[in-house]
């Protein structure tokens, strides 16, 4: 097994393709959930590979942790931060992406020339006797799991612990006081001098939909109780002609 | 010898002195003073003691040796030990610092001094700064030298920089960091030292392997540059008019009145018997900044208008004879140098304290256009003032004189040229002094000076023992030259000079019969 | 072909990853590249387990696998943390600790 | 050594030898990481109000345990777990270091009479800033007790760090340090916005770092068929060939530890997470840190690497004026305490380095003993800026020190004494430690390090000088910030570190001693 | 060879010689007003047990035999390092004792004037400290046994003169004045110095007696060299040419110091030390030309200044300066005039004296008037100082018997045995004396009464007549005393050396020549400002007039080369101080300043940025392994 036959071959050379595709994806998409699903791409294929090199075990944890778990996990987050969030893909940095581009490429180049240069060297022992061993790929690693690296397998146990505990530090909410019922919101929303029905959507019978730009009440008067309170805090307000609801309603008797 | 750890004990009294008059409350501003005053005296008795002890024929070159080991790990051993330069340099801290408590009694409650440091800081500070003083002309270790040659800086730091002038931020800052950078070379040269030879106790590496040629060069400039800041020698000289003039009169006079002179201290001490041969090949540079020293301080002084800073580059160029007769490698040219620093140190106490005193009546003003006709209303502080300014030129009789003169023989022996151009440097001297006494204190009397008051009893009870110092040095130097004798020739043997012979042999035979 | 090629991919992989880091503003994006040069080691420990015919890369790679879940929790946590005060995911945003 | 033994008796499938472990040797890690799961327990389930005591109790009993388990194994050398930990005289003094160190920063981080509100975590981290929760939580006086469980756990992993003898260890090391720590970075009382960034920063530039450390050694497994620094070493000692490799290897991996020591140009966090973590934390995370990102990287260069000395030391020689330069030229004209004071743990970093670069037996002890006399009196320094305070809580504008000599007299002298302990000045510990640094360097030939070291002391020392001046030299005006009165957690920690810092000025010789009986790493 | 006597007997007195005018110094200086009272009598009081225990040492001298008449008396080890060794030692010999006889006797006299002169003066008690201050000075100098002490005596009588010419330093002039004269006897200072240093490095001492003794195995250059330099330092304490500007500004003293300090005693200073000096001078023949030189140089401008000056203490000054210049020719001369350089130096400071303690007694009388054109017709007003200044004038101009007479025409016939040229510009300056003393008498005592308003002439008190009387008596008979009856030439020859020589004019003519020429002077004189109308305001004169008013363009000369370069040297290095050293200090911290101010953007707050630059030192480590691997 210390060879590449012509059927690896073919594996790595289409699943690294896809990778590197999916790396270039990821870097490259506006929207952060693409971004995502091009390093789904990318684990998927490094999957296939890390089979492709004896290490069945590690490509099912890679499918199984990485691709279904992790990258849950982050295609969560994208969509509490805002699935449609785009990227701007124009640097503001000056000369951040001049330099990026030079370091990196200049990091690429180094290490796949230094690589490549060096690697041939090495001899490929190949992992047909060590897989055999303790009778599989799976009983190996969990082989030295439990004897040589045990120390390390307790102390990621400290890991976990702490990023379970941070997350929910830092991302439980908890309340000081106990929730509000259905009824009791109900009781309040009634109470308060709010109106409590629907506030007017956005550009109803207005000039536009724009969420800037006042509800015409039915008399025609615009209403700010359609613009979204941030906006009202901060003023920005469409200015609105009275006379272009009659506008609209002239246009609309055509 | 004797067994009393005279130096330990020496350093450690204003030192407990210090951290008691710190901890004394706010409120008790006179007892600090007094405290500090009367401890003060008890070093000077102490000192006092010792030295009438002191061997000059002994052969040994240091005396009340102590030594015990403190970081084996670098070698570095606590280890004191004075010869007779050092003695002499400690007699100086300890008759000085009497005298600047007393003389800067009321320094610090001035109306129109604008410190904001206590009254008892300011006398804690200067009770440190003697532990300071006498530690750092005690150390035989090289360590412990250039430990309390860096912890000095402190409590000199704060002196300025919480008691001094308008300026006094940024004089205490150049101060400290001019003094870091000499420091800190010096540190780098150290451990050369260290790395060189594997101890840092001063008798073990003389007795030691010498170092090679090369390496001394090296590590003598750090060592060299240390004190040359130090001392100052031109170029390395700015910090030091900011510096007085931003201080109090008796920051100025311990600043420069003994501080300085551990740069000078320490090139016969360290730079001449360590590096030999580094001290030969560079000291015809030296001796060229050396004299340009006396004659760029000379003339700069002269063109000053602000009293303080004038004294200090007055200052420089006295330093200028200090390094250049250290330097010529000459027996006469080495004890003058010491002699100097002695002479030099109650000059500059003579004429700070008195410039003190005169600007204190004058709001605090350092400018000389301010001054005029003070000998009419204020006699006894023009005399005094003028006694300062004749010691200051070295007038013959006085202690200055003794040292002047030898430094010039010294020079003119090894270098006839060179004693001869600096020798034109007393002309200068006396040029920009008498500008000094003349501008401030003859003519008409100037307005805002017409009733100050003469000197108080306290004021001058604090000149007078300069000025007796002064006088009887200068017409009877054998006390001093007794003990600094034994170890000038000492360090002539370490460097390898032998002094220059008559041309005409008739008395050498019997000279060097009293050299022995 | 030579196994060494996984080694070259990996290099690649972890470039790439680099790369996305400093050009991405999305803390997301930025930290789902962090991940990708995770897995670019990954790759070359796989790769390499196999060259020296030892499962140590292996298992290497298994534990960096758990130490990346543990990392992305609280990645994520901190960048959610921080789009609620700040109700961006930018991470030029965060730009009041400077110079 | 174990999977080679298999390989040679081991054609079927043989019973697993079960791993010995001796609970001795590894007994202050373990001590240090289960108080960690019992506080975690003690948070699920002991009601809120005694949660703080409960803790408090934990965690100084733990790292008193632990420093008595650490002392306990004086003068073990061996390798412990499998080869994992490499529990020899250095590992120890730097385990025993970080314990102290923590004891100090539990000090400081218990401290909850200098803010009016309470200690300085935030009452709920996931509360909103600004928000009326936040107010609420505050004023119900709640105190995010998780901090403690965090805290363990990153003391452990600092514990583990100097003594991980392979790669993967060191990385998990690495993680479990680093993890906690980027969660208390962003738990800060006040100025939210800014801890939070701060820990963002962190993290982030935290795991780029780690990726590189990881690519670096997967690179190092590469060439030698082990993680182990026993046989990495062997292999760059019998190998030829495969130069670039290596080469590479070592600086991706080198470059990952480097970040954790904040060595230039790798420090850019440093100023940002030191300014905006909570007080306590910083000094904690300044002091702690550094000494066990040291200690990874003394026994990676030492042990693993030492074979490539001469590859390396030139690369560092770089890297460490670089350190030095950036530190203190960048702190000359900060305005913010804390920043400045980072800035001056960048350049303290430098120096430190000198001692790495040494190469030698010198070295090694020299950057020990400053990096516990740095960590002391960084120690000391954060506590008294978490004194110093107005009514927005932490003073940490340089101009509010202004006259600070005059309204607290004492307080202002031990900063003194800190400041020129950083700078250097003889009778404190910080010159006893450039000293040994700066020998070390010059007995290994680094003599134009030495000079460039003593010219960036000079830098250094005018910001330093510069916090004086302003204490002392300047009159207080009505923005001069107030000491508030500490309670005794404080109080003890900054005495603590006042007195090591002058008592190892003084008397150097017995840590010196200590140091030097502690030998050099285990290969 | 002269043997040198252990100082036993009245001699053991040696060292209270100096030490009682020093008590009587230090006691007035530092007590304070408590003395005020007494203090002026305490300091007349010790010179004149001074001047009683020096008659006493002469007496005693001249029992024994010339060979027996050195004292030396050795204090204690002064100065000693190396191979220096200098002793507080004194010595007197008959050099000496001459010397002291003057400083005691005169010193005596002048300060009992001195008591009626400064009687009104506030500061009379620090008046007389210096005075005591100087006399002491002045025994220290004529006493000493080694350069080195003498040098100290040298010194100590500058900073008396100092302090007495700026005795009324309210006055800016008088303050100027003393700095002046200091100034530039340090210049001379430099001189003495450096001979004495390189008398110790070719001699390996600096006493009289090991330096005296070994000359003979030095080389005639390094004589030449200490010559000169000797020579520099008797200039400036001489005021010879070319450091001879300060003398007419210390007139701005009070006259009674002029009378002692700046005519009679330190002044000729160096004609001493040149005199004592005789063993090197007679070896370095250049040095003594010189010597000579210098002393013709001065001889003529101090004649011709003193031709000029209106100011009654400035003409008298000149008339110092050239007859100081007779001396210094004197002795130049070598054996021949050594001795009547020392006889001119004894009678002059006695007539001289009596001059300038005339002149005082004068301006007494004329409310401290000094301008000549203001005086007239004094002689009825104050006879007794009108006779003793005639005396003293008829001495100073060398009219038989007068004592000037006899010490003048040794000095003109010593010139012409070595040179006729030299003796031939003596006489000529003889005649020039004739001139300016004749026309000073006769401004002041003769013609019309110029006086101001207000002005009432009147004598002075006894105890100002009484020393004139005394100084006149002296002025008279003292030259016929020394020569004939004291003998001075063998007096002094033991130390001096001396050897006639014969000339080929006989000693008549000259004799004859000279009064000739002198009474022509004089009758020129007398016609010019006694006979004719004196006008209050000096007319413009030719140029020779204007420039010796101007003192010869003395002090032009020394602003133009000296004083305006130093200070254009001082403000120019004030500046290079502050801008180019002080500017490079403060310049490199603001550079690290600035350098900190540039680099701070780029810590800019972006997380992206900063990851940047961790690439980039990823990038930079990885490329310095890989060059070092590949350097």
């Amino acid at each position: 097994m210390n060879t590449v036959n012509t059927g690896e071959a073919i594996v790595f050379w289409v699943c690294a393709v896809l990778s590197v595709l999916g790396a270039v994806g990821l870097i490259t998409s506006r929207k952060a959930v693409h971004s995502a699903l091009w390093m789904a791409l990318t684990m998927i294929n490094l999957a296939v590979l890390y089979i492709a090199n004896n290490a069945p075990f590690l490509g099912m944890v890679q499918v199984i942790v990485y691709t279904g778990a992790v990258m849950m996990l982050f295609l969560f987050v994208i969509m509490v931060v805002g699935v449609d969030s785009s990227d701007s893909l124009i640097e503001t940095i000056k000369g951040q992406r001049f330099l990026a581009m030079v370091l990196g490429l200049l990091l690429i180049v180094i290490m796949v020339w230094g690589l490549g240069s060096s690697l041939a060297g090495l001899p490929a022992v190949g992992l047909g006797e060590a897989n055999r061993i303790d009778g599989g790929n799976v009983q190996g690693i969990a082989h030295l799991i439990f004897t040589d690296y045990l120390i390390v397998f307790e102390v990621t146990s400290a890991l976990l612990i702490t990023a379970a505990m941070g997350a929910m530090v830092l991302a439980h909410r908890e309340h000081w006081q106990p929730k509000p019922t259905q009824a009791q919101l109900s009781v309040a929303r009634f109470k308060s001098e709010e109106h409590p029905g629907n506030r007017p959507n956005p550009g109803i019978y207005a000039r536009h939909n724009a969420v800037d730009t006042p509800a015409l009440l039915p008399d025609g008067t615009p209403t700010d109780a359609s613009i979204p309170g941030a906006l009202r805090a901060r003023g920005e307000i469409a200015p609105v002609d009275i006379n272009d609801g009659r506008a609209i309603e002239e246009a609309d008797s055509l | 010898m004797n067994s009393f750890p005279w130096l330990t004990v020496l350093g450690l009294v204003p030192l407990i002195g210090s951290v008691v008059v710190a901890l004394l409350p706010k409120s008790m501003p006179l007892l600090a003073k007094q405290l500090a005053f009367a401890i003060s005296l008890v070093v000077l008795g102490l000192v006092v003691v010792m030295a009438l002890q002191f061997d000059g024929q002994s052969e040994f070159v240091f005396q009340f040796q102590e030594s015990y080991d403190w970081i084996p790990a670098f070698g570095v051993t606590y280890s004191l030990g004075v010869d007779g330069i050092a003695l002499v340099l400690i007699a100086l801290s300890a008759v000085l610092v009497p005298i600047t408590i007393l003389a800067g009694w009321n320094d610090v409650e001035q109306p129109q001094s604008d410190s904001v440091g206590s009254v008892k800081g300011y006398f804690a500070l200067i009770l440190l700064l003697e532990t300071m003083m006498i530690g750092v002309f005690a150390a035989t270790d090289v360590f412990l030298f250039y430990v309390f040659f860096e912890a000095m800086l402190i409590p000199v730091y704060f002196m300025i920089g919480r008691y001094g002038g308008a300026q006094r931020s940024y004089a205490a800052m150049k101060f400290l960091i001019y003094s870091l950078v000499g420091g800190l070379f010096m540190l780098a040269a150290m451990i050369g030292l260290y790395v060189v030879t594997g101890t840092f106790n001063f008798t073990q590496i003389l007795l030691g392997a010498g170092i090679d040629a090369n390496t001394q060069k090296i590590l003598f400039l750090g060592f060299f540059l240390a004190f040359a800041i130090k001392a100052p020698m031109w170029p390395f000289h700015t910090w030091l008019p900011d510096a007085a003039a931003a201080s109090k009169p008796g920051t100025a006079v311990l600043l420069i009145g003994v501080l300085d002179k551990v740069g000078t201290f320490g090139m016969i001490r360290y730079c001449l018997p360590i590096f030999p041969a580094a001290s030969d090949f560079y000291a015809p540079v030296i001796i060229a900044l050396a004299v340009i020293g006396v004659f760029y301080g000379a003339f700069v002084a002269l063109g000053q208008n602000d009293l303080k800073r004038l004294f200090a580059y007055s200052s420089m160029s006295h330093f200028g004879f200090i390094i250049l007769g250290i330097f010529v490698f000459t027996t006469i040219g080495i004890s003058g140098a010491t002699v100097y620093m002695i002479a030099h140190g109650l000059s500059t106490a003579a004429l700070f304290l008195t410039a003190g005193y005169l600007m204190q009546r004058r709001n605090g003003s350092s400018l000389l256009s301010d001054y005029s006709g003070v000998n009419k209303p204020a006699p006894v502080l023009a005399g005094f003032f003028l006694f300062a300014a004749l010691s200051s030129l070295a007038l013959p009789g006085l202690v200055s004189f003794v040292g002047e003169f030898m430094v010039l023989l010294g020079t003119f022996q090894r270098y006839m040229w060179v004693g001869g151009i600096a020798t034109l440097g007393i002309v200068i001297t006396a040029a920009y002094v008498l500008r000094v006494y003349q501008k401030s204190m003859t003519g008409a009397v100037g307005s805002g000076l017409e009733h100050i008051k003469d000197l108080t009893g306290r004021e001058i009870s604090a000149l007078v023992p300069i000025a007796a110092l002064t006088i009887f040095l200068g017409l009877y130097p054998a006390p001093v030259l007794n003990v600094i004798n034994p170890a000038v020739n000492t360090v002539m043997v370490m460097v390898g000079a032998t002094d220059p012979a008559p041309t005409v042999g008739l008395i050498s035979t019997t000279s060097q019969g009293a050299q022995q | 072909m030579n196994p060494s090629n996984y080694v070259i991919l990996s290099a690649l992989l972890f470039g790439i990853g680099a790369l996305g880091v400093l050009v991405r503003r999305n803390a997301i994006v930025v930290f789902m590249s962090v991940e990708l040069m995770l897995n670019a080691a990954n790759l070359a420990f796989v790769a390499f387990a196999r060259m020296n015919g030892n499962l140590d890369g292996q298992v290497v790679a298994f534990f960096v696998m758990v130490v990346a879940a543990a990392e992305v929790v609280v990645g994520l946590a901190i960048i959610v943390q921080i789009f609620r005060s700040r109700r961006s995911a930018s991470i030029d945003e965060p730009n009041l600790l400077k110079y | 050594m174990n999977a080679v033994a298999t390989v040679v008796h081991a054609v079927d499938v043989t019973p697993w030898e079960m791993p010995t472990l001796d609970y001795r040797l590894l007994a202050p890690v373990l001590i240090v990481l289960g108080a960690g799961v019992v506080s975690v327990l003690f948070e699920a389930f002991l009601p809120r109000g005694v949660r703080r005591p409960v803790q408090l109790t934990l965690v100084f009993v733990t790292l008193i345990a632990a420093l008595v388990a650490v002392i306990n194994l004086n003068g073990v050398r061996e390798t412990a777990g499998q080869g994992a930990l490499a529990i020899d005289g250095p590992g120890l003094i730097l385990q025993g270091a970080v314990v102290v160190i923590a004891i100090l920063g539990a000090l400081l981080m218990a401290e909850r009479g200098l803010d009016p509100n309470g200690d300085a975590f935030a009452a709920r981290a996931s509360s909103l800033p600004g928000s009326e929760d936040e107010r609420q939580f505050t004023a119900r006086g709640y105190f995010q007790t998780e901090i403690w469980a965090f805290f363990l756990f990153a003391v452990g992993g600092m514990m583990l760090f100097p003594i991980a003898n392979d790669l993967l260890m060191m990385f998990v090391a690495l993680e479990v340090m680093s993890l906690p720590l980027y969660l208390l970075a962003g738990m800060a009382r006040r100025r939210r916005l800014l801890s939070q960034e701060a820990a963002l920063k962190y993290f982030v530039l935290g795991a780029f770092a780690s990726a590189f450390f990881l690519y670096g050694a997967a690179l190092l497994y590469g060439f030698s068929g082990s993680i182990s620094f026993g046989e990495i070493a062997a292999s760059l000692g019998s190998k030829t060939g495969e130069t670039a490799l290596i080469l590479i290897a070592i600086g991706l991996v080198v470059a990952g530890v480097l970040f954790k020591i904040g060595a230039a140009p790798f420090h850019q966090w440093v100023p940002d997470v030191y300014q905006g973590a909570p007080t306590p934390v910083t000094g904690f995370m300044a002091a702690a840190v550094k000494i066990a990102a040291f200690g990874a990287l003394l026994r990676l260069l030492y042990v693993a690497l030492g074979g490539m000395r001469w590859d390396w030391t030139p690369m560092l020689w770089v890297i460490s004026i670089l350190t030095m330069f950036v530190g203190a030229i960048l702190a000359l004209t900060q305005s913010d305490i804390k920043r400045m004071i980072a800035y001056s743990s960048i350049a303290q970093a430098g120096f430190i380095l000198l001692g790495v670069v040494a190469v030698s037996a010198k070295g090694l002890e020299g950057a020990i003993f400053y990096l516990i006399a740095y960590a002391f009196t960084t120690i000391g320094v954060f506590a008294i800026i978490s004194m110093v305070r107005d009514e927005n809580g932490e003073a940490t504008h340089l101009s509010k020190w202004a006259g600070l000599g005059r309204q607290s007299p004492v307080i202002a002298t031990l900063f003194t004494i800190f400041m020129l302990a950083l700078t250097g000045i003889p009778l404190t510990s910080g010159f006893i430690g450039k000293f040994a640094v700066f020998s070390a360097a010059y007995a290994s030939g680094d003599k134009w390090l030495v000079i460039a070291a003593v010219v960036a002391s000079l830098i250094a020392a005018f910001f330093y000088m510069r916090v004086v001046v302003l204490m002392f030299f300047t009159e207080p005006n009505e923005e001069t910030a107030i000491v508030a009165i500490p309670s005794i957690f404080t109080t003890i920690a900054l005495a603590a570190a006042a007195t090591v810092t002058v008592l190892l000025g003084v008397v150097p010789q017995p840590l010196l001693d200590l140091i030097a009986n502690a030998g050099v790493f285990i290969r | 060879m002269q043997e040198v006597m252990p100082a036993t007997g009245v001699f053991s007195l040696l060292w209270l010689l100096i030490a009682l005018p020093l008590a009587g110094a230090a006691i007035l200086l530092f007590s304070g007003r408590k003395t005020n009272k007494w203090g002026p009598y305490l300091g007349v009081f010790t010179v004149f047990v001074d001047a009683i225990i020096a008659i006493w040492m002469l007496i005693a001298m001249m029992g024994n035999s010339a060979e027996q008449r050195t004292f030396s008396q050795n204090e204690f080890s002064w100065m000693f390092a190396g191979n220096l060794k200098v002793d507080m030692a004194f010595q007197l010999d008959q050099l000496s004792m001459v010397f002291v006889l003057l400083i005691t006797v005169v010193g005596t006299l002048i300060h009992i004037y001195s008591l009626g002169y400064m009687s009104h003066d506030p500061d009379k008690r620090k008046f007389f400290g210096y005075l005591n201050l100087f006399v002491a000075a002045m025994l220290l100098l004529v006493l000493a046994n080694n350069y080195l002490l003498l040098y100290v005596g040298w010194e100590g009588v500058g900073l008396a003169s100092f302090l007495l010419i700026s005795f009324w330093q309210i006055k800016p002039t008088a303050a100027a004045a003393g700095k002046k004269a200091f100034i530039i006897n340090r210049v001379g200072d430099v001189g003495l110095s450096l001979a004495i240093m390189v008398m110790f490095v070719t001699f390996g001492s600096v006493g009289f007696d090991e330096v005296f003794g070994s000359t003979s195995q030095a080389s005639e250059g390094t004589l030449t060299a200490i010559g000169l330099l000797l020579l520099l330092a008797a200039a400036g304490k001489s005021a010879q040419f070319p450091l001879q500007a300060w003398l007419l500004d210390a007139m701005e003293g009070p006259t009674p110091v002029s009378a002692l300090i700046h005519a009679a005693t330190m002044v000729t200073a160096g004609v001493y030390l040149i005199t004592r000096s005789n063993a090197i001078f007679d070896a370095a023949a250049w040095a003594a030309t010189a010597v000579v030189v210098v002393g013709v140089i001065t001889m003529f401008m101090g004649a011709i200044i003193g031709s000029a000056k209106d100011d009654i203490k400035k003409s008298l000054a000149g008339s110092t300066m050239s007859q100081i210049g007779y001396m210094v020719l004197a002795a130049g001369l070598g054996p021949v005039g050594y001795v009547f350089a020392i006889f001119h130096l004894l009678t002059h400071g006695v007539f001289k004296a009596g001059l300038f303690l005339g002149a005082g007694s004068v301006m007494h009388g004329m409310n401290d008037n000094v301008n000549m054109r203001r005086y007239g017709a004094l002689r009825t007003a104050m006879m007794v100082t009108y006779a003793t200044f005639i005396i003293g004038t008829l001495s100073i101009m060398g009219i038989p018997p007068f004592s000037g007479f006899w010490s003048k025409d040794s000095i003109i016939h010593a010139a012409f045995e070595s040179n006729t040229l030299v003796g031939i510009l003596t006489i000529i300056a003889a005649a020039i004396t004739g001139f300016y003393m004749t026309r000073m008498a006769a401004m002041t005592f003769f013609g019309k009464a110029r006086w101001e308003d207000g002005v009432h002439p009147h004598e002075s008190p006894k105890v100002m007549t009484i020393p004139l009387i005394i100084l006149a008596i002296g002025s008279t008979f003292m030259g016929i005393a020394l020569l004939f009856w004291g003998n001075i030439e063998t007096w002094l020859e033991p130390v001096t050396g001396f050897e006639e020589k014969h000339i080929a004019i006989p000693e008549w003519a000259l004799i004859t020549i000279t009064l000739i020429l002198v009474l022509a002077g004089a009758a020129y004189g007398w016609i010019q400002y006694a006979r004719r109308e004196v006008p209050l305001v000096a007319p413009r004169g030719n140029w020779l007039t204007r420039a010796a008013r101007q003192d010869l363009y003395g002090d032009a000369v020394n602003n133009t080369l000296v004083v305006q370069p130093s200070f254009w040297l001082s403000r120019f290095l004030v500046w290079f101080d502050g801008s180019w050293i002080d500017g490079f200090v403060n310049g490199s911290a603001a550079f690290f300043g600035g350098l900190s101010a540039r680099l701070r953007p780029y810590q800019s707050g972006f997380i992206r940025s900063y990851a940047l630059s961790m690439v980039g030192g990823a990038v930079l480590v990885v490329l310095a392994l890989v060059l070092v691997r590949l350097s």
